[in-house]
């Protein structure tokens, strides 16, 4: 059976950069929408650049991986989202024993909670963490009533989707989009959005490891 | 050696205009005050490697008190934290203060010798002059 | 038309940085805020006639909310008032609010549309997320 | 008998200018060792143009004279002496009411009111009210027990130099000074120093008026 190892986590991120390269100008519109139109500029820049070094310099420690992630993208995207990714990666890195599925939660979860320690926001505030929650809670459901692990991600990625749609109707309380108060109503939260590519890109390219 | 400063910004131009002022109030003392401010293109935005790397060179031992404009600067300064190595992060202060009133503060104390923590008091009391003067934080003209 | 804005610092730089990154708050939305700052050699100054002279072009009848960076600024700024026309000067308020922080908070809601007060009050809210998130004014690391 | 009228008050600013660029470099080394070595430039720079704008447009009022005077000032020196100067001349100009002593000794008494409002500061601060308030009582004191100007005007230069001399122990509590704290005392003032200078040119120009 194969591995959550480094090549599964480059696939990984290499997956969730294609998408958001593919999903950039849309990424941009919703942040165009509630917020300063940078949002898929802002992580196109940094995937493509944690791509470029992951490929400078490939490494087959899991965690080094995901710490050149943490720290390409706390480097070049320059928003909120930079922080806010780069402490999921780096605490994602730190919390990572092991290469299976259940390493993997383990490390996403830690990644999760670093994104709620340092955003301050919580659940309902109209931010990544709307995807990024209900896909942490999914993935950990999944895999304690045994499911394999292409399913338990299929299942946080769809959780993630529906979080991200739910965020349509939330007034925004950080970030950003807070500023513009009630008038933040009606627009899906582009960091959700984008926390949903990262949760699909894992069910792409990890579904058949662990 | 006075504790360090740094400041940062969304705008490379805010903040080293904001050190300039600083610096106008001291003249002929010599005052140190990083920067970290711009993205990595000179765009408006912050980049945390850059601020680790500002607050290592503004300790000589005696901690750093950072000042950060507002939004995703306080979040890339706290993830620099995080870079840092675990005795350097002992010593540094996000300070809460505003960026230019809290810097003049800052600087002036800074550079009249005081500990990092009185450093931090003085940051915070920035507006406070302000304040007074035009009649307290509800004040109008 | 939104209630005016004017940016008063000593710094002609410091005052241009902050308006652009004001603007970089509100992409796509269009809002003047006036600038005086500088001497008239355009060192490290304030100038009353050119505050006086800004606050009547910012203002388009639903007043203008001024916003200093510290000392003699405001000194400026208090004196400009008095250069006004007396219809004018009852529209204008210098805020005590923090010029960087301030201005971000008083930019986005004049943006709104919001009326003088509710722009001036959001003005003096501009530091309270950054308090929040680092922990109070009390705050540090 | 001749009068305190504009050509009077030309004089006394065109003294003032003078004492002042003579003292530059004094008036600048004072603000060295407490501020920023700046006030001598500021006020030279003020009077200067202050003097220029006053022959560039000669007035007949008396009242204009000030008012050009502050003007001038507000517009070019710069520092916080600027507003505050500025302020004396734009509220002596504003209260003076006749021609004799007692008019300019109500217009003076207008114009320090003025400095106080503008800048909070109480005598004993360690700023120019320091001087200019000894010589305002100075003057309402002997004019009061019927001196004439000239020698109400001796009185009031004489009390505005014990003024200045009298801030070297203080510690400063307005303006820029007061940054430094107890390492303010030791120096005097430069407003102290400059206003003196502005009641030693009263004492000099108008001594024959009034
Ligand atoms: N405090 C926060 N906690 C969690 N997520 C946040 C926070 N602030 C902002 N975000 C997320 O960041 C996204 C915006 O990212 P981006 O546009 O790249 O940054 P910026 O707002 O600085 O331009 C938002 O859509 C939101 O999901
Ligand atoms: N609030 C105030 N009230 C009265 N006088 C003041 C005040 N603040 C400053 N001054 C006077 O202004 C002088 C400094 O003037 P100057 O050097 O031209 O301005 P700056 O301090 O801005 O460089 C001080 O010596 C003091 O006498
Ligand atoms: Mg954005
Ligand atoms: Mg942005
Ligand atoms: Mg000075
Ligand atoms: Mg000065």
């Amino acid at each position: 059976m194969s591995a959550v190892d480094a090549a599964a986590l480059t696939a990984w991120v290499r997956e969730f950069a294609r998408l958001v390269h593919e999903q950039r100008d849309a990424l941009t519109q919703l942040d165009a929408a509630i917020g300063d139109a940078d949002h898929g500029a802002n992580l196109d820049r940094g995937m493509t650049a944690a791509v470029a070094a992951l490929e400078a310099t490939p490494s087959d420690d899991p965690a080094a991986v995901l710490k050149t992630v943490a720290t390409t993208l706390i480097k070049t995207v320059g928003g909120a989202s930079g922080p806010l990714y780069g402490t999921f990666f780096l605490r994602a890195a730190g919390a990572l024993d092991g290469d299976d599925g259940r390493a993997l939660a383990t490390a996403v979860r830690a990644g999760y909670d670093g994104v709620v320690a340092r955003g301050k926001a919580e659940r309902g505030d109209k931010t990544m963490l709307d995807a990024l929650g209900p896909a942490c809670d999914a993935l950990d459901e999944a895999l304690g009533s045994g499911k394999p692990l292409g399913e338990a991600l299929g299942a946080a990625a769809e959780a993630a989707a529906a979080g991200r749609d739910a965020t349509e109707p939330l007034v925004a309380r950080k970030g950003r989009a807070s500023y513009l108060g009630e008038r933040s109503a009606g627009h899906v939260d582009p960091g959700a959005a984008s926390s949903t590519l990262l949760v699909q890109a894992a069910a792409t390219a990890l579904a058949g490891e662990g | 050696m006075p504790v360090g400063l740094v400041v940062v910004s969304h705008s490379r131009a805010l903040a080293d205009a904001a050190v300039e002022l600083a610096r106008g109030m001291l003249p002929g003392r010599e005052l140190a005050v990083g920067v970290a401010a711009g993205d990595v293109d000179g765009g408006l935005g912050t980049d945390a490697t850059a601020i680790a790397d500002a607050v290592t060179a503004a300790d000589s031992g005696d901690g750093v008190v950072v000042l950060m404009d507002l939004g995703s600067a306080v979040l890339s300064a706290e993830t620099a934290l995080e870079l840092l190595d675990d005795d350097v992060r002992e010593r540094v202060v996000l300070s809460p203060a505003p960026l230019v009133e809290g810097l003049v503060g800052a600087a002036v104390t800074a550079a009249a010798g005081a500990d990092r923590d009185r450093v931090a008091t003085e940051a915070l009391r920035g507006l406070a002059p302000k304040q007074a003067h035009l009649g307290g934080p509800a004040g109008g003209s």
